[in-house]
C-alpha cells in the first residue's frame, strides 16, 4: 500500500520548502457515527522531519489538525539530492515513515 | 389631452410590437434547440458576470469570490482529492481478474476522453455517462459494480478527469429524436422547482450564483459538472456527480432518485452540453 | 328558539367525536389516506423527505397505541404528499418562466 | 568532595544537601523554562488538554505574549468549511524556536504548536478544523519571548437545509 506520506520538497539556493499530505483521519473523539456511537478519537500527534541527521521540523498536533493534515515550511542547510526523513505517530501508537529526495 | 392619448396609444403599439416580437421567439423555443440554448445560457452568465473570465466559470464558488478563491488556491498547492487521484491512477492500471483492464474498455484508453461523457448512446436510446459506462466496463468483465456515489468510483472518476484537465467540454447531440428529448428533459429538470423548500436547480445556481446560503457561496451553473468528480471538505472525501445531485436534492427536502436515475443522467447531459468548450477542470477540490 | 336548538345540537355533535379518544379506525382510516397520497407523490417522482418522515411518525405512534398523535402525524404526511403533487403538476409548465432564453 | 575527617564530614554532608537542594530550588524557576522547552520536545499533553486558551498557553511556555506586528497570521475572513480552514504565519522576528497556533472557541484552545530548530524558517501553514466562529492567535517564541497575532475567523454550517 502506498505510504500515507505524500511530501514535495524542492530547493532553491539555500532555502528548501517542504510541503506534506498526510493520509490520516485525524478522529477529534467527539464525533459520533451513523449508528450513535463516538468514534474514539484517532490523530497524530508527532510529525518529525529529519535531514542530514538533524530535525529540522517538529510538530505536536491535537485533535484540532484536519483531516488528511497539510503543512508548509522551509529551513535552510540542505541541498538537491539530500534525504529528507519524515516520521509520525499517532495516539493508538500507529506511525508511518519515508524518507524523501530533496528536489 | 390629445397627446396623451397619442402618448398612450403610441406606447401601447410600442408593447405589441415588442410582444409580437419576442412572441415567436417563445414559439420557437418550444421546438428543441440545443445550440440556441446553449448561446443563451452562456451568454446569460458572461453578461450577469463580466468581469469573470470565461475559463473561469468552472471554478465555481471561487469564480465568484475572491477570499473563497485565496482559501482554495491555498489547498490546491496539496489538493485533498491526492489520495484519491493516486488510488484511481493504480485502479485503473490494475488488470481485472480475466487480465483486461479498463483501457479496453474506453477509446484512447480511457486517457483524455472525459470530455466527451456524457454521450447519447443512440443504439440504447438513452444517455451514458462515465459512471455508467466504468460499471459497464466493470460488469463485462465480471467484476461487481462500485457504489455510484463514492470511493472507487469516485478515484476513477478523478483520474481520468485529471487527464482530460484543460481540454474543452466537448458534448454531441446526435441528429436523433431521442438525444433531443433527453436534452429537453434535462432542461425541463433543471428549472423544475422540487421539495418543501420549492427551489429548483436554477433557482441557486442561476438566480443567485456568487450570492451565500449560509456559509457556502453559490456556484454559476455553467461549468458546474467541469470539476467533477470533487473532494468536498463538507463530506471530507469525494463524491461523483450523482452524489452530489443526492444531496442537492435532500437539501430542498426532496427525495432524491437513484444515483443514475434518467433524469440525473439527462440533467448532467444538459448541462455539460451547454459548457461545451469550457475547459475539464477535475478533480476539483469544493468547499 | 328552535334554530338556536338545532345549533347547539349541531355544535354538540360536531364535538362529540373529538370527545372521546380517537380509536384504531381512525387511525387506520387517516393513515390509508396518507398512504395513497404518498405512493401517488412518489408515483410523480417528486416525494418530499418531510412526508416520509411524517408518514413514519405516523405509523409509529399508531403502533405504540398513541392515536391522536399517529393521527396528526397521518394528516400532516397526507397534506404535505398532496402539496407535493400539486408541486408536481403546477411545474410542469411553470419550468418555463424560469428558463434562460 | 573530600572528607576532612569525621565531624566536619556530617557538616559537609548537610552543607552539601543543603546547597544541593537550594541549587535544586534554585533551579526549579531555571528548570522550569528549560523543563518546558524539554517539555517541547516530549509532547505536551498537558497543553493540549486544556479548554481555555490563556491556560493552554501558560502550560506550554510558562508565560504570557503580547501582540506584536511582527507577526503576521494569514487566516480567511470566512471559512469555507470549519473543517479545512488554511492559516498560515510568518514574523520577521528572529531567533525564533517555537511557534503555536490556538483556537480560542474550539474544546481545545491548543490546535497544533511546533519546534523550530536553528535554521528554519519562521513561517508555518497547516489546516485546521474550527468548531465554530473564533479568534484564532498565532504565538510566536522568539529569544525567549512570546508574540502573538490574532484574527477572527467566522465559520458556519453550508448548504440550504435538509
Amino acid at each position: 500500500m502506498a505510504s500515507s506520506i505524500r511530501v514535495r520538497a524542492t530547493s532553491n539556493g539555500d532555502i528548501t520548502e517542504v510541503q506534506t499530505l498526510i493520509q490520516h483521519p485525524m478522529d477529534t473523539g467527539l464525533v459520533k457515527d451513523a449508528k450513535g456511537e463516538l468514534i474514539p478519537a484517532h490523530y497524530i500527534q508527532e510529525l518529525k522531519f529529519e535531514c542530514n541527521g538533524k530535525d529540522v521540523f517538529v510538530a505536536n498536533w491535537g485533535t484540532a489538525v484536519s483531516k488528511d493534515p497539510y503543512v508548509k515550511f522551509s529551513f535552510k542547510g540542505a541541498k538537491k539530492g539530500d534525504d529528507l526523513k519524515i516520521s509520525w505517530t499517532d495516539n493508538k501508537g500507529g506511525s508511518d515513515t519515508i524518507t524523501a529526495k530533496i528536489a | 389631452m390629445k397627446a396623451r392619448i397619442a402618448l398612450l396609444l403610441g406606447s401601447l403599439g410600442a408593447a405589441l410590437v415588442a410582444f409580437a416580437f419576442a412572441s415567436p421567439r417563445v414559439v420557437a423555443a418550444d421546438k428543441v434547440d440545443p445550440v440556441t440554448d446553449a448561446k443563451a445560457f452562456q451568454n446569460f452568465f458572461f453578461q450577469k458576470f463580466p468581469d469573470v473570465k470565461h475559463e473561469d466559470f468552472v471554478n465555481g464558488p471561487y469564480s465568484m469570490n475572491e477570499d473563497m478563491k485565496r482559501q482554495w488556491r491555498e489547498k490546491e498547492e496539496f489538493p485533498p482529492y491526492e489520495f484519491a487521484l493516486d488510488a484511481g491512477k493504480e485502479m485503473f492500471a490494475t488488470p481485472f481478474k480475466n487480465g483486461k483492464t479498463y483501457a479496453d474498455c474506453f477509446p484512447n484508453g480511457g486517457i483524455g476522453i472525459r470530455q466527451t461523457y456524457p454521450y447519447f448512446d443512440e443504439k440504447e436510446g438513452k444517455v451514458v455517462t462515465l459512471e455508467l459506462a466504468l460499471n459497464r466496463c466493470r460488469e463485462a468483465n465480471g467484476e461487481a459494480p462500485y457504489s455510484y456515489v463514492k470511493d472507487e468510483m469516485a478515484s476513477l472518476t478523478a483520474y481520468m478527469a485529471f487527464t482530460s484537465r484543460g481540454k474543452p467540454m466537448d458534448i454531441r447531440i446526435p441528429d436523433d429524436p431521442r438525444a433531443l428529448e433527453a436534452f429537453e428533459n434535462g432542461k425541463r429538470y433543471f428549472y423544475t422547482r422540487r421539495g418543501q423548500l420549492n427551489f429548483s436547480c436554477a433557482s441557486c445556481h442561476v438566480q443567485s450564483p456568487g450570492q451565500r446560503i449560509r456559509a457556502e457561496i453559490l456556484a454559476p451553473a455553467l461549468g458546474i459538472l467541469n470539476a467533477m468528480p470533487i473532494y468536498r471538505s463538507e463530506w471530507s472525501g469525494m463524491g461523483t456527480t450523482s452524489r452530489r445531485f443526492v444531496t442537492c436534492n435532500s437539501q430542498t427536502r426532496a427525495v432524491p432518485l437513484e444515483p443514475q436515475a434518467e433524469e440525473y443522467r439527462d440533467v448532467e447531459y444538459f448541462l455539460s452540453y451547454v459548457a461545451n468548450g469550457l475547459p475539464i477542470s477535475g478533480p476539483g477540490a469544493r468547499p | 328558539m328552535k334554530r338556536s336548538l338545532t345549533l347547539a345540537m349541531l355544535l354538540a355533535l360536531s364535538l362529540a367525536p373529538a370527545a372521546r379518544a380517537a380509536n384504531e379506525a381512525d387511525y387506520k382510516a387517516a393513515y390509508a389516506a396518507a398512504e395513497t397520497a404518498s405512493k401517488e407523490a412518489a408515483g410523480m417522482r417528486n416525494q418530499w423527505t418531510v412526508t416520509v418522515s411524517a408518514l413514519a411518525a405516523a405509523k409509529k405512534a399508531g403502533d405504540g397505541g398513541d392515536f391522536d398523535r399517529a393521527i396528526a402525524a397521518a394528516k400532516e404526511a397526507e397534506a404535505l404528499a398532496k402539496a407535493s403533487t400539486f408541486q408536481a403538476t403546477s411545474e410542469k409548465e411553470a419550468w418555463k418562466a424560469m428558463e434562460i432564453r | 568532595m573530600t572528607t576532612t575527617g569525621s565531624y566536619p564530614t556530617r557538616r559537609l554532608i548537610i552543607q552539601g544537601a543543603a546547597t544541593v537542594a537550594l541549587l535544586g530550588l534554585g533551579n526549579l524557576p531555571f528548570a522550569a523554562i528549560p523543563a518546558l522547552a524539554a517539555a517541547n520536545d516530549k509532547y505536551p499533553e498537558e497543553a493540549f488538554k486544556l479548554k481555555n486558551e490563556a491556560d493552554a498557553i501558560k502550560a506550554l511556555y510558562g508565560r504570557t505574549a503580547e501582540p506584536s506586528d511582527k507577526v503576521k497570521l494569514d487566516a480567511p475572513e470566512i471559512a469555507e468549511n470549519g473543517g479545512v480552514v488554511p492559516i498560515s504565519v510568518t514574523t520577521t522576528l528572529d531567533k525564533v524556536t517555537s511557534i503555536s497556533f490556538f483556537v480560542a472557541e474550539n474544546p481545545n484552545a491548543l490546535a497544533a504548536s511546533y519546534k523550530i530548530p536553528d535554521g528554519t524558517l519562521p513561517g508555518i501553514a497547516n489546516r485546521l478544523k474550527m468548531a465554530k466562529t473564533s479568534n484564532v492567535t498565532a504565538i510566536v517564541e522568539a529569544d525567549g519571548k512570546l508574540y502573538s497575532a490574532t484574527k477572527e475567523v467566522k465559520v458556519t454550517v453550508g448548504g440550504c437545509g435538509g
